[in-house]
């Protein structure tokens, strides 16, 4: 390849004079010439700016005169605005797609197609030019960032007004209501909490959105003097663990009472987790089990466990191939959406019940435009006027 | 010693002593266990500094062609507030990386979901509901209708009740269908785990307790 | 008896562990055959629309899996390449995933063997080529503009079966063996909603939820769904004792074992519900 | 006060990704990839942190000989020969590591994970109860499900593998689909609401 680099120029401005000079002449196109009379030669060159990138990335395509002979192989010739030449690839012959990465923004490029037979050149393609440039704006997400900005638009207003103190109502959600109720059982018990916060790590929003129940949960059992066991499978989960419950317990007025060995990483191996977390389960015997996060396969083996030993199990995950398990093995499933809703229920703060009121004029949103989408198929199959604005809703739902 | 019989018997062993926990929870169990955790959160940190310290960091900060890229000390210093937290004294620190963990997090997550689980599910719901035979044009109408009234479902702010509130009891019927269906469908690949472990024990373990025997006696 | 099934609702969960380890082990140990039977299933529906084929048929065989899928995909490739070649159809085999032109060569040549089927008279493996989706539309114009040579680079032009096979347009059926992406929509898409091309398939248990809607939308002719799916092609080809057939048994069995559960469960439930002990 | 920076720190990297998404040039492209990768790193790091505390926990049991202290050390002894082994081996196959990995940590993965054959089993045994209509719908979907998988439901009646595909097909899609849209309602307000400083427990105390 390296040797290819260098050698070819030469081979070209040997066997290419024509060419070479054509292209130095102000760009008049230069016919295919097959060399050797029966080779097949690329035709159709396109070059074209790699569209929605940062630049630096001109896409070619062609396709291969099937009359004449297969070539062995093609390469791909590019030369600069100086005129020098420099082969980029050498592809099997059928390849009918090349990528360059390596343009520099702004630089005319001219881009020929070879053919080689026998180790020679034995044909030329005709060229094309292009400049890489970096776009602005991705034009297949345009769509996506207008809906986007709609609905955070609608969730910040929400905000707002919950902010201003506008009563907002929120409708009851059984695996949240039975929150005080699970952790006074196992006051009652003498048994600890187990708050099990899903396995994935803090970028995971699932997660996060349970760091803020488990910072409510801290507080209960604070107040009822209850511990609290947290098992964790990221060290960074581990930490926000530790100072939210720490501060729970602090505004329960309970500081004394937090124990930072309960909340205790145990490996970020998925079922090297689970039979951590099981074990704990049978032996510390808790009367209820929080398990609110992401959660994969691990997700029975663990409610099961929990359901044997009797725990009260409030489950909550946005994983829709787990909810099922959750479903079958606990006593209350947050569903989805329902978790990230926890946070906003159990505190009652006015801005939080706000951006629930954005979520469902967020989701009220949608109904619509499914609605307007099924509408506008339906009728586009007998009228096809409608077609054109289903196709035009579909599009703006498309993202690239 | 033929180190792959050992493995498999290794192997066996730590399936059966895992598999006691079925009938309670006993020594083989706690001991696996414990090793388990172990031997896994050491495999992690092997894996993390193999896999990403030294590939995506060590090897951006210092190239192989020689010199040094300063950007990259920019993760490290990061990486480091994460770790001031086992000082208490600069254990504040800590935040700035949190911070920077759940700011990027939160920002690929919303576009990544609203993509994916938003927009494209939107899509393919935007179907024609007079399309084909009565059943195709049944099914359609339940799907549609499934997706819609399943998200009336997850409206808070409105009380369930009246139009909302049967809407959304067919929502949630739906959903329970949806989950009876996922968890029978996923019996199936559940029980593929089971038959590998058994086929395990079975056909390669079983095998060797014979050569085993014979080369004690 | 009615404080029987009262008390068995509270059956000891470790009963129904051991009967699930019984479930399974004992087919294993035994080779024990549940013999399968097929309803009026995609699996059943593919088989159909291969056996009406006119004889001679072009049919492409895809294989896009590697060896992680192979527990589910291979029985299926050897049953519908076994069925192909006994109708007489011609077999070209490409793929879209690296490592499955290699498998698809052991299904292809040790079947072609034991069926005396010839190389580049009734078969040819194409191999793999990158591209997915676009090597598709690409292949609905011309498929010897992707694949000049087959895979061990013999010419197009020297493979006699390829003569008169230009584009899409020359194939009567795709079947894309499929372990993900690209796999059965790539060719759903590209090859059948553009060029009208029918497309069967088998794939993963775990994917095939998400295939089920292009069965309802008639946009393929047929589906293997996991195991049960290369296990149904099995019976429906005449394979008594193929590996999915064997590897259905203790599924079969375990599965009844947690339906009859299931009934006892409810059966306790409303007895006790009857007798007032709630 | 002392949350401000980190705050702005969240701010700004959350908007970097959000950005880069839309807008292809530089610098938010550069910007977006690299803190992908630094976040990578940042928390990889962090596994110390994990390690440090596991070792803490367990070196703590054995001294106050709390419950099941016995145990402790193979936790730790587990720990140190996995780390000693990758550092001073390396982790290409066929080094010790690489053997104990794939002879003790993979079967015991794989076994952790088979627990669910017989854990689905329990769990249906229980739940499957006909007590109200949801919970009627949810079994026999369930029940459907598991006929239309076996050849078992085809000989009862050739249909059910239909049913199956068709409960899987429509409902199960139609299911799946309100719950992931929902889901991401909730992602995005969550983002927003970290993004913006409006949710700030997770970075404990101190305002």
């Amino acid at each position: 390849m390296t040797i290819l680099r260098g050698v070819f120029p030469l081979l070209l401005a040997l066997v290419l004079p024509g060419a070479m000079m054509a292209a130095g002449d102000g760009g008049a196109r230069v016919m295919a010439v097959p060399i050797q009379p029966n080779v097949g030669v690329a035709i159709d060159l396109t070059a074209s700016d790699n569209p929605n990138d940062a630049g630096g990335v001109i896409n070619l395509e062609w396709a291969m005169d099937s009359g004449g002979v297969e070539p062995d192989s093609i390469g791909v010739v590019r030369l600069d605005p100086s005129g020098e030449a420099d082969t980029l690839a050498v592809l099997p012959a059928g390849t009918v797609f090349y990528r360059d990465t390596t343009a520099v923004n702004g630089t005319e490029y001219t881009y020929k197609i070879v053919s080689y037979l026998g180790g020679k050149v034995a044909g030329v393609s005709e060229t094309a030019t292009a400049v890489a440039s970096a776009q602005w704006l991705h034009s297949g997400r345009i769509g996506m960032l207008v809906i986007l900005s709609i609905m955070a638009a609608l969730i910040l207003y929400y905000i707002e007004t919950g902010k201003k103190g506008k009563e907002l109502y929120i409708r009851e959600i059984g695996g949240l209501a039975a929150v005080d109720d699970a952790v006074g059982r196992a006051t009652e018990m003498g048994k600890p909490v187990l708050y099990i916060p899903g396995i994935m790590d803090m970028d995971d929003i699932q997660t996060i959105a349970s760091m803020v129940i488990l910072g409510r949960v801290a507080r209960k059992t604070a107040e009822y003097g209850t511990t609290l066991l947290v098992p964790t499978s990221r060290s960074v989960v581990m930490s926000v663990a530790q100072e939210v419950v720490k501060e729970g317990y602090l505004q329960a007025g309970r500081p004394d009472a937090y124990v930072k060995e309960n909340i205790q990483y145990l490996t970020d191996d998925q079922f090297g987790y689970a039979a951590g977390v099981d074990g704990i389960m049978v032996r510390e015997k808790p009367a209820a089990i929080f398990l609110l996060g992401t959660f994969y396969a691990e997700s029975l083996i663990l409610a099961e466990t929990g359901r044997s030993v009797g725990a009260i199990q409030i489950a909550g995950t946005a994983m829709p191939s787990q909810i099922p398990f959750f479903v079958a093995a606990c006593d209350y499933t947050l569903i989805g959406e329902e978790l990230f809703a926890a946070s906003a229920y159990l505190s009652r703060e006015p801005k939080l019940l706000g951006s629930l009121k954005g979520q469902d004029a967020a989701k009220l949103f949608f109904i619509v435009l499914i609605v307007l989408g099924v509408i506008a198929s339906t009728v586009g199959q007998f009228w096809p006027p409608m077609a054109t604005v289903a196709d035009f809703l579909r599009d703006l739902v498309t993202v690239e | 010693m033929n180190w792959e019989i050992l493995g498999i018997w290794l192997g066996a062993a730590v399936t059966l002593c895992l598999y006691s926990f079925l009938y309670r929870d006993n020594p083989f169990y706690k001991f696996v266990e414990h090793l388990f955790v172990g031997m896994s959160a050491g495999y992690w940190v092997i894996y993390s500094i193999y896999n990403v310290l030294i590939p995506n960091w060590w090897e951006n900060l210092f190239p192989a062609d020689g010199g040094f890229d300063a950007i990259w000390l920019v993760p490290g210093i990061f990486a480091m507030f994460m770790l001031a937290r086992m000082v208490p004294k600069v254990a504040g620190l800590s935040r700035l990386a949190l911070g920077m963990i759940v700011g990027t997090g939160a920002g690929l997550n919303m576009v990544t979901f609203f993509q994916s689980n938003a927009l494209a599910q939107v899509k393919g719901t935007m179907i024609s509901v007079a399309a084909g035979s009565v059943w195709e044009v049944f099914s359609s109408l339940v799907l549609v209708v499934g997706v819609v009234s399943g998200l009336v479902y997850f409206f808070f702010s409105k009380a369930h009740t009246g139009f909302v509130g049967r809407t959304a009891n067919m929502g949630i019927t739906i959903l329970m269908v949806a989950f009876g269906a996922s968890f029978g469908y996923t019996i199936m690949a559940r029980l593929s785990l089971l038959i590998g472990r058994c086929t395990f024990l079975i056909e390669d373990w079983l095998p060797t307790i014979p050569a085993m025997l014979g080369l004690g006696g | 008896m009615a404080n029987f099934f009262q008390k068995i609702g509270d059956l000891d969960r470790r009963v129904i562990f051991l009967l699930i380890a019984l479930a399974v082990i004992i087919p294993i140990t035994t080779d024990l055959i549940i013999p399968n039977i097929v309803g009026a299933e995609p699996s059943r529906d593919m088989f159909d629309y291969v056996d009406a084929l006119p004889e001679g048929s072009n049919v492409i065989v895809s294989f896009d899996y590697d060896p992680s899928t192979m527990p589910e995909l291979q029985p299926m490739a050897e049953a519908v390449v076994r069925h192909l070649f006994e109708k007489n159809h011609k077999v070209i085999g490409t793929a879209l995933w690296p490592q499955g032109a290699a498998l698809g060569q052991h299904a292809m040549s040790t079947l072609a063997d034991s069926l005396g089927k010839e190389q580049y008279v009734d078969w040819v493996n194409l191999g793999y080529k990158t591209g997915g989706a676009v090597m598709i539309v690409r292949m609905g114009t011309s498929i010897k503009a992707v694949f000049p040579a087959d895979r061990d680079n013999v010419p197009w032009e020297d493979i006699p079966m390829l003569e008169g096979i230009n584009s899409l347009k020359d194939i009567q059926l795709v079947i894309s063996l499929s372990a993900g992406d690209p796999g059965i929509i790539a060719w759903v898409m590209m090859a059948g909603d553009r060029y009208g091309i029918p497309i069967g398939g088998g794939c993963t248990a775990v994917s095939a939820p998400q295939l089920y809607t292009y069965l309802q939308t008639d946009q393929m002719v047929g589906l293997l769904g996991g195991l049960k799916g290369a296990a149904d092609y099995e019976t429906l080809v005449g394979i008594e004792e193929g590996p999915a057939v064997k590897g259905m048994s203790p599924q079969s069995i375990a599965h009844l074992v947690i339906m009859m559960f299931i009934i006892i469960g409810n059966i306790s439930y409303f007895s006790r519900r009857k007798g007032g002990a709630r | 006060m002392r949350l401000v920076i980190p705050l702005a720190i969240t701010f700004t990297a959350g908007m970097i990704m959000i950005l880069n998404f839309f807008i292809p040039h530089q610098p938010f492209a550069f910007l977006g990839e690299h803190l992908q990768e630094w976040y990578m790193i940042v928390a990889s790091g962090a596994i110390f942190l994990g390690t440090a505390n596991l070792l803490h926990v367990h070196v703590r049991k054995m001294k106050l000989r709390l419950r099941n202290w016995q145990y402790s050390p193979v936790t730790i002894i587990g720990l140190v020969v996995m780390l000693i082994l990758g550092l001073i081996y390396g982790v290409e196959e066929g080094k010790p590591f690489d053997y104990l990995f794939m002879n003790m940590v993979a079967p015991m993965g794989a076994t952790m994970f088979s627990l669910l054959a017989f854990f689905v089993a329990s769990a249906a045994f229980r739940a499957f109860r006909a007590s109200n209509w949801r919970a009627t719908l949810l079994l026999s979907s369930a029940f459907l499900v598991m006929l239309g998988q076996v050849p078992i439901g085809a000989m009862i009646w050739n249909k059910i593998p239909l049913a199956k595909v068709w409960l899987m097909a429509i409902p199960n899609t139609a299911g799946q689909r309100a719950v992931m849209i929902g889901a991401a309602m909730g992602v995005v307000a969550t983002s927003l609401r970290m993004i913006f400083g409006i949710e700030r427990s997770y970075l404990g105390g101190a305002d």
